[in-house]
C-alpha cells in the first residue's frame, strides 16, 4: 500500500516541480514588467487581463505561434537539444527545496551538492545553443556566458560550504531546521549571504552581469538564430531561473518556511502558512534582483572577470577559513561569527568605491599626455 | 600648459598685416570681413606649401581647419579653407581657384588631419580631386553614383536610380 | 558598493510616485492653442469665410488617409458659402436636377462597375457633365470630388462643358491617327475657332473626338452630326472646313 | 542551395576592411594571441544597430574581443539639403534647415537665420534676441537629455532607469516649446530680423517654474550614476580626447571642453545677447567618456541660469522687424558670409553665397557630428566591443546632420 503512496507522491512531485517551473516564469515576466514600469515613473502592460496580469500568457501563446525555423547553416541536433537541455537545470533543483513543514519531493543528504551540480546544466546548454547557431554574434555570446559561469561558480560553492559547514549537514532541512527560532544565518553571516547572492546573479546572467545576451553589442548573444518556442525555453528558463535561486537563497539564509503562526492550517500533514511565508520571502528577493538589474549598469567582460577572480574569490576563500576556524574554536561560535562577518562585510561595503576610484584615479595618471606639444 | 583659446590680443586688422607681410607673393587681396574673418586668395600650386606654412606660424598658428567648402562659379570651380586660429581666436578664409577642366588640387589631410573627409565630400559633390589623399572614395552618395550633383551643370543620370 | 546603495535608493523612492503614461485612447493629452499637431481649416481673419474651398486635394493627396472633407462644416466655422458658390454655377449651367443619379450610384454599388463608365452613363443623361452631378455623384459614392474631376477630366470623350447642336468628331483611332488625324484636327480647329474639346460660342458645334468608326478602313474619318465623312484628303479637309466655317457664318 | 552561401559582393567599405586585414596578414602584424591561427572577423555593426545612434553604419575588424579597425560608413540619411538649397527661396529654406540636426531645431534656424541677417545686414529687435536665446538653451537641455539619456542606456541592460528619468524630463521642455512654437522637434519659429509668435500669455511664468526644477534633475542623475561603481569602471579612462585631437580634428562642442578646451562660440565668438549674459563654461580635465558625460549635465545647469537672465532681463516690446512681415521675398546683396553658433552638439556654421538672386547661389554646412565623427576610428582602435559602444554613445552623434 505505501508502495503506491509513495509513486503517487514521486509524480505529485514532478507535476509540482514542472507546473512551478511554468507558472513562477510566467508570474515573473509580468511582477518584472511591472515594477521596472513602476519604478520608471510608468504603467507597464496592464491591457490584458485585470492590470495586466495575463500579459506572459499572451506572450506564451504568441511565442507559441510563431514560425519556429532554424536557419540552414545551423547544426540541426545540436540547435533543437540545447532549448531542452536549458530547463534541466530550473526543474531538478526543486527535487531537494523544502517548500514547507511536511513537505520536501526528496530530502537527500547532499542537498547543497545537488543543487550546485544541477544548476551547471544551464551552461552546457548555452554553450551548445551559441555554438549551434552558426553565428559570429551567437558564438561570442556563448563564450562570454560559458566563461561567466564557470568563474562564478567557485564563490557559490565556497559561499555553499561555509552554510553546509555551520548548519553541520548538507541536506536543506536541516539547514533550515538549524536556523530555526529566528536566528537566520544572513544575520550571523552577511557577507557570505552576500557573495551567494552576487554569484547568483551572474549565474542567471542577470543584472549587471547579463554580458551574453547584451542589447548594445551582440544584438541578442547566443539567443540570435532562435525564434518561436525554441527562443522561448531560453526566455523561460531565464525568468524561472529568478524565483528558483531566491528560493534556494531563502531555504539556506533566510530560515526557509519559518514564520509565525506555523501549524494553523494542517492539510493532509503539509501545513500551508509557512509556504505562504516562504513565496513572500522569495519574492522579497525577486524585487532585489529585479531592482538591481535597473539601476546598475552592465559590467565589460574582462571587469567581470576581474571581479571575480580578483576581487569575490580570494573574499570568499579569506570567509570560508575564518569562518571554520571559529566554528572549530570559538567557544560560543555564533556571536564570533556574527561579529567577524558583520564588521568584513561593512568594510566590504564602505571601502569598495574609494579604493576602485583611487585604482581608476591611478590608471588615468598613466594616460598619455593630454596637453598639447 | 593645456590649451587656450585668444590668449595672444591680436586685432583683426594687425593680423591681417601679418599674413601679409609674411606671405607677400602668395596671399593676393587680402580682406578684413569684421568681426573675426580675414578673407584671402591663394593659387592653386601654392596651396601645400603655404598650406604647412600657415600651420607652423610662429605666435599665431592657423591650427585648426574648420571647414572646406566647394562652390561653383560657372567659369570655374572653388575650394574656399576656412582656417581657425587657437591662439588668436580668429578666422581666415582662403579661397583657391580650380579650372573647370582639369578640378585637381593638392590634399591637406597631410597638415590638418581634419580635412580628409571634407575633401572627400567636395570629390563627392563637386568633383574635385585632390591629389595625395588617403583614400579618396564617394562618402555621401554610392559608391557607384555618376556625376557629381552640387555642381550647375549637373543631370541627374537614369542609371543612379535603378529601382524607381 | 555605496553608489550603488544610492542609485538603488534614487530609483526606489520612484516606486509610489504617480505614473507619467497617458493612457491614449481613454484620456487624451490637450495640445495647446498654437500646435500644428492637427489639421485645421484656415479662417481668413478680414472677410471671416474659410480658406477652404473643399477642393478634397487634400483627401485624395493624404497618404494615411485621415481627411474626410465634408462641406457642410460641423466646427462651427464659418460656413463656406454655398449659396454664392451654387449661383455662380447655376448661372453658367443652368439648375440641374440630380434626382437620377442615385439611381445609377445605388446600380453601381451593386454590379462594381468602374467610375468612368458611370460617368459615361450620367453624361448619356445630361449629355455632358455638369458640376453640380459631379458633386452628387461624389457625395452618394463616397468618392473624393478631385478623384471624380481627375477621371472625368482626362478621359476624352467625357465633356464637361454643354455640346454644341451637333458634334464633329474626330476619329482617334490608329488608322485614322496614322491617316493625318492631327492634320485634320488643326484644320478644323482653325475653322471653328475653338480648341480641341471645346464648343463655339454661338453653341453651333462641338470639336471633339471619338475612339474609332466603322468607316475606319478609308482613314481619316470625321463624323459630322450623323454623317460621316473619310478619306479625308488635305483638299477635301479644307473644303470641309470651309464649308462648316461658312454654315457657322450664314447663321 | 549553393547560391545561398555565394558571398555577397562586398562593397568599397568592406573591401577595403578585408585588405587592410590581408596587408595586416602579410606584415605579420597579425593577432595578439599568435600562437592560435585566430583570423580577424569583420564584422558590420550598423545601420541598423542598437547601439549607433541612427542609420550610422560601422565596418569591426574584430580581432577576439578587441576593435582593430573601425571604418564609418555615412550617408544612408543624405537628403542633399545643399541641393534643395538651390531650388528655395530664402524663406522657404527655413523649415528645411532645421530638420539637418534635428536633435536642435532652433539652434540650426537660427544659424541660418543669423548668416541672412548678416548678408542682409536686417536688424532684430532687442525682445527677439531674448526670445532667440531661451529657445535656443531650451533646445539645448532637450537635447543633452536625449543625449545622456541613449549614452547610459547603451551602457546598461535594457530599461535602464536613467533613459527613463531624462526622456520624461525631456517632455515637459518639448511641451513648453509646443506652447510657444506650435511644434514639438520640427519648429519653423524664426523668421529674418526675428521670430513667428510672441510668448502665449503666462508662459514665462511656467518656464520659470521650469527652470528651477533643472537642478533637482540633474542631481538625480548625478545620484543615480556618477558613484555607481560599475559606471565608473566602465567609463574612466576610455577613448581620451587628447587636446592634439581636438586641434588637428577640429573637435568642438562638449567634446572638446571635456578635454579641457575653453572653446565655446557662445564666448569667444559672442553673437545676439551673450555678452551681456553671465554664465561658466563647462570644463573638464581629462577628455574620457566619463567627462564628455558630466560636461552635459553641468552645461544643463548653465543653460537654465541662462533663461532665467533672458525671462529677467527681457523688455517688452515687437517681435519681428516690422518690413519683414509681410513680403516674404528677400534678396540679399551678391556675397558670401560663414556664420557659426554654438549648437549642443559643437560649432554649426553656415557658408551662405549669394548671387543677389532669391534663391541661395551656395549653402554650405559645418556639421559638428560630421567632423567629431571623424575621430570615432582613432579612439575605438584597441578598445573591447563594449567600450567602443560606449565611446560612438559619448561623443552624442546625429545622423541628420552628419548625411545633410
Amino acid at each position: 500500500m505505501d508502495l503506491f503512496l509513495d509513486i503517487l507522491r514521486g509524480l505529485a512531485a514532478v507535476i509540482l516541480a514542472y507546473s512551478f517551473v511554468f507558472i513562477s516564469a510566467l508570474v515573473n515576466i509580468v511582477f518584472e514588467r511591472r515594477t521596472l514600469a513602476f519604478m520608471q515613473d510608468r504603467l507597464g502592460p496592464n491591457r490584458t487581463g485585470p492590470q495586466g496580469i495575463l500579459q506572459s500568457v499572451a506572450d506564451s501563446f504568441k511565442m507559441l505561434g510563431k514560425e519556429d525555423f532554424a536557419p540552414a547553416a545551423v547544426d540541426k541536433r545540436l540547435f533543437t537539444l540545447a532549448p531542452i537541455m536549458v530547463m534541466i537545470g530550473a526543474v531538478a533543483v526543486q527535487l531537494v527545496i523544502p517548500y514547507t513543514k511536511g513537505w520536501t519531493s526528496q530530502d537527500l543528504n547532499v542537498g547543497i551538492i545537488y543543487i550546485v551540480a544541477v544548476t551547471s546544466f544551464t551552461v552546457l546548454a548555452i554553450l551548445i545553443g551559441g555554438w549551434a547557431s552558426h553565428n559570429k554574434y551567437s558564438l561570442v555570446g556563448a563564450l562570454r556566458s560559458a566563461a561567466q559561469m564557470v568563474s562564478y561558480e567557485v564563490p557559490m560553492i565556497l559561499a555553499l560550504l561555509v552554510v553546509a559547514m555551520a548548519a553541520g549537514s548538507l541536506s536543506l532541512n536541516d539547514v533550515v531546521s538549524f536556523q530555526s527560532g529566528y536566528q537566520w544565518f544572513v544575520f550571523y553571516m552577511p557577507l557570505t549571504f552576500f557573495i551567494f547572492w552576487i554569484a547568483s546573479i551572474a549565474e542567471l546572467n542577470r543584472g549587471p552581469f547579463d554580458l551574453p545576451e547584451s542589447e548594445s553589442e551582440l544584438v541578442a548573444g547566443y539567443g540570435t538564430e532562435y525564434s518561436g518556442m525554441r527562443f522561448g525555453m531560453f526566455f523561460l528558463n531565464e525568468y524561472a531561473g529568478l524565483t528558483i535561486m531566491s528560493m534556494v537563497t531563502v531555504t539556506l539564509f533566510f530560515g526557509g518556511w519559518e514564520g509565525p503562526g506555523q501549524d494553523l492550517l494542517v492539510v493532509y500533514g503539509v501545513s500551508v502558512i509557512p509556504f505562504v511565508w516562504f513565496m513572500l520571502k522569495t519574492y522579497a528577493l525577486v524585487f532585489a534582483l529585479v531592482w538591481v538589474r535597473l539601476s546598475v549598469p552592465r559590467l565589460q567582460v574582462d571587469q567581470l572577470m576581474a571581479f571575480a577572480w580578483k576581487f569575490l574569490i580570494p573574499l570568499a576563500l579569506v570567509n570560508i577559513l575564518a569562518s571554520a576556524a571559529i566554528i572549530l574554536w570559538a567557544p560560543q561560535w555564533k556571536w564570533v561569527m556574527a561579529g567577524f562577518s558583520w564588521v568584513l562585510f561593512l568594510a566590504v561595503v564602505v571601502l569598495f568605491d574609494p579604493l576602485q576610484r583611487r585604482m581608476l584615479r591611478r590608471r588615468r595618471a598613466k594616460s598619455p599626455m593630454l596637453t598639447r606639444g | 600648459m593645456s590649451l587656450q583659446v585668444g590668449d595672444i590680443e591680436i586685432g583683426l586688422a594687425e593680423f591681417a598685416a601679418r599674413l601679409e607681410e609674411r606671405f607677400a607673393g602668395e596671399l593676393t587681396d587680402v580682406a578684413l570681413q569684421p568681426p573675426v574673418t580675414v578673407v584671402a586668395r591663394l593659387a592653386r600650386e601654392k596651396l601645400a606649401e603655404v598650406a604647412r606654412r600657415l600651420h607652423d606660424l610662429d605666435e599665431t598658428p592657423l591650427d585648426c581647419l574648420n571647414l572646406i567648402s566647394s562652390v561653383d562659379n560657372v567659369g570655374s570651380l572653388e575650394c574656399v579653407y576656412h582656417l581657425y586660429s587657437f591662439p588668436a581666436n580668429l578666422y581666415l578664409e582662403l579661397h583657391v581657384e580650380v579650372p573647370r577642366g582639369t578640378p585637381v588640387v593638392d590634399t591637406v589631410s597631410d597638415v590638418w588631419p581634419a580635412a580628409d573627409w571634407h575633401e572627400r565630400e567636395a570629390w563627392d559633390m563637386m568633383g574635385i580631386r585632390f591629389r595625395g589623399h588617403p583614400d579618396l572614395r564617394r562618402i555621401l552618395l554610392k559608391d557607384d553614383w555618376i556625376g557629381h550633383p552640387l555642381r550647375k551643370d549637373y543631370v541627374d543620370d537614369v542609371r543612379n536610380h535603378p529601382y524607381v | 558598493m555605496l553608489g550603488i546603495l544610492k542609485a538603488l535608493r534614487t530609483t526606489v523612492r520612484h516606486l509610489p510616485q504617480k505614473s507619467f503614461t497617458v493612457q491614449y485612447p481613454e484620456e487624451r493629452v490637450e495640445l495647446p492653442e498654437r500646435s500644428r499637431g492637427l489639421f485645421s481649416v484656415v479662417v481668413d481673419v478680414p472677410t471671416g469665410e474659410a480658406r477652404c474651398r473643399a477642393c478634397t486635394l487634400c483627401e485624395t493627396n493624404c497618404p494615411v488617409q485621415v481627411i474626410r472633407v465634408d462641406h457642410r462644416s460641423r466646427y462651427g466655422l464659418p460656413a463656406v458659402d454655398e449659396g454664392a458658390i451654387s449661383a455662380r454655377r447655376s448661372q453658367r449651367h443652368g439648375d440641374v436636377d440630380v434626382g437620377p443619379i442615385a439611381g445609377l450610384v445605388a446600380g453601381h454599388r451593386v454590379s462594381g462597375e468602374s467610375l468612368s463608365s458611370i460617368l459615361r452613363r450620367v453624361q448619356r443623361l445630361y449629355g455632358y457633365l455638369p458640376p453640380q452631378a459631379l458633386d452628387e455623384l461624389s457625395r452618394q459614392a463616397a468618392i473624393p470630388l478631385s478623384e471624380v474631376y481627375g477621371v472625368a477630366s482626362t478621359s476624352g470623350d467625357l465633356r464637361l462643358s454643354p455640346p454644341g447642336a451637333t458634334l464633329v468628331a474626330v476619329c482617334r483611332c490608329p488608322a485614322c491617327q496614322v491617316g493625318g488625324a492631327a492634320r485634320v484636327e488643326e484644320a478644323l480647329e482653325e475653322a471653328l475657332g475653338v480648341c480641341s474639346g471645346g464648343t463655339t460660342d454661338d453653341g453651333l458645334y462641338t470639336l471633339g473626338s471619338v475612339a474609332g468608326t466603322v468607316a475606319c478602313t478609308r482613314p481619316p474619318v470625321v463624323v459630322v452630326g450623323d454623317d460621316v465623312h473619310f478619306d479625308l484628303s488635305p483638299p477635301r479637309v479644307r473644303r470641309l472646313a470651309a464649308r462648316l466655317g461658312a454654315r457657322r457664318g450664314a447663321e | 542551395m549553393d547560391e545561398l552561401f555565394a558571398p555577397t559582393v562586398p562593397d568599397e567599405a568592406m573591401a577595403l576592411a578585408l585588405d587592410r586585414v590581408r596587408r595586416g596578414a602579410e606584415t605579420g602584424d597579425v593577432s595578439e594571441l599568435d600562437g592560435l591561427a585566430l583570423d580577424q572577423v569583420i564584422l558590420n555593426m550598423g545601420p541598423q544597430h542598437p547601439a549607433t545612434h541612427g542609420v550610422l553604419r560601422l565596418v569591426v575588424t574584430l580581432d577576439g574581443e578587441v576593435v582593430r579597425d573601425v571604418i564609418p560608413v555615412v550617408g544612408y540619411l543624405h537628403r542633399c539639403k545643399e541641393k534643395l538649397a538651390e531650388k528655395r527661396t530664402y524663406y522657404q529654406y527655413i523649415p528645411i534647415v532645421d530638420r539637418t540636426e534635428y536633435m536642435a531645431g532652433m539652434n540650426c534656424e537660427w544659424t541660418y537665420v543669423l548668416a541672412v541677417e548678416e548678408l542682409a545686414g536686417i536688424e532684430v529687435p532687442r525682445r527677439a534676441e531674448f526670445i532667440r536665446v531661451i529657445m535656443a538653451e531650451l533646445n539645448r537641455i532637450a537635447s543633452h537629455h536625449v543625449a545622456v539619456g541613449t549614452f547610459t542606456a547603451d551602457l546598461s541592460p535594457l530599461g535602464t532607469a536613467m533613459a527613463f528619468y531624462t526622456f520624461r524630463d525631456r517632455e515637459k521642455i518639448l511641451d513648453l516649446l509646443e506652447e510657444a512654437a506650435g511644434a514639438r522637434m520640427m519648429f519653423n519659429y524664426f523668421r529674418f530680423g526675428g521670430v513667428r509668435f510672441d510668448l502665449p500669455p503666462g508662459w514665462e511664468q511656467r518656464c520659470r517654474e521650469l527652470m528651477a526644477e533643472v537642478p533637482k534633475w540633474t542631481d538625480e542623475y548625478r545620484a543615480l550614476v556618477e558613484d555607481n561603481a560599475v559606471f565608473l569602471s566602465r567609463t574612466i579612462d576610455k577613448g581620451v580626447i587628447s587636446q592634439q585631437d581636438v586641434v588637428d580634428y577640429a573637435i568642438t562642442g562638449p567634446n572638446a571642453r571635456a578635454s579641457g578646451v575653453p572653446h565655446d562660440l557662445r564666448r569667444t565668438r559672442p553673437y545676439s545677447v551673450y555678452p551681456e549674459l553671465d554664465f561658466e563654461l563647462c570644463l573638464a580635465d581629462h577628455g574620457d567618456v566619463f567627462d564628455r558625460y558630466k560636461v552635459r549635465v553641468d552645461e544643463m545647469l548653465q543653460s537654465a541660469r541662462i533663461v532665467q537672465q533672458c525671462l529677467d532681463m527681457m523688455p517688452r516690446g515687437p517681435v519681428q522687424e516690422g518690413s519683414l512681415r509681410a513680403p516674404y521675398v528677400i534678396t540679399p546683396p551678391p556675397g558670401s558670409a560663414y556664420i557659426a553658433q554654438e549648437n549642443p552638439r559643437g560649432e554649426y556654421g553656415i557658408y551662405i553665397v549669394s548671387d543677389g538672386s532669391r534663391y541661395p547661389y551656395r549653402l554650405k554646412y559645418r556639421d559638428p557630428c560630421f567632423i567629431n565623427l571623424q575621430l570615432l576610428p582613432k579612439l575605438m582602435r584597441g578598445n573591447k566591443i563594449a567600450d567602443a559602444v560606449a565611446i560612438g554613445g559619448s561623443i552624442d552623434l546625429v545622423l541628420g546632420g552628419i548625411d545633410r
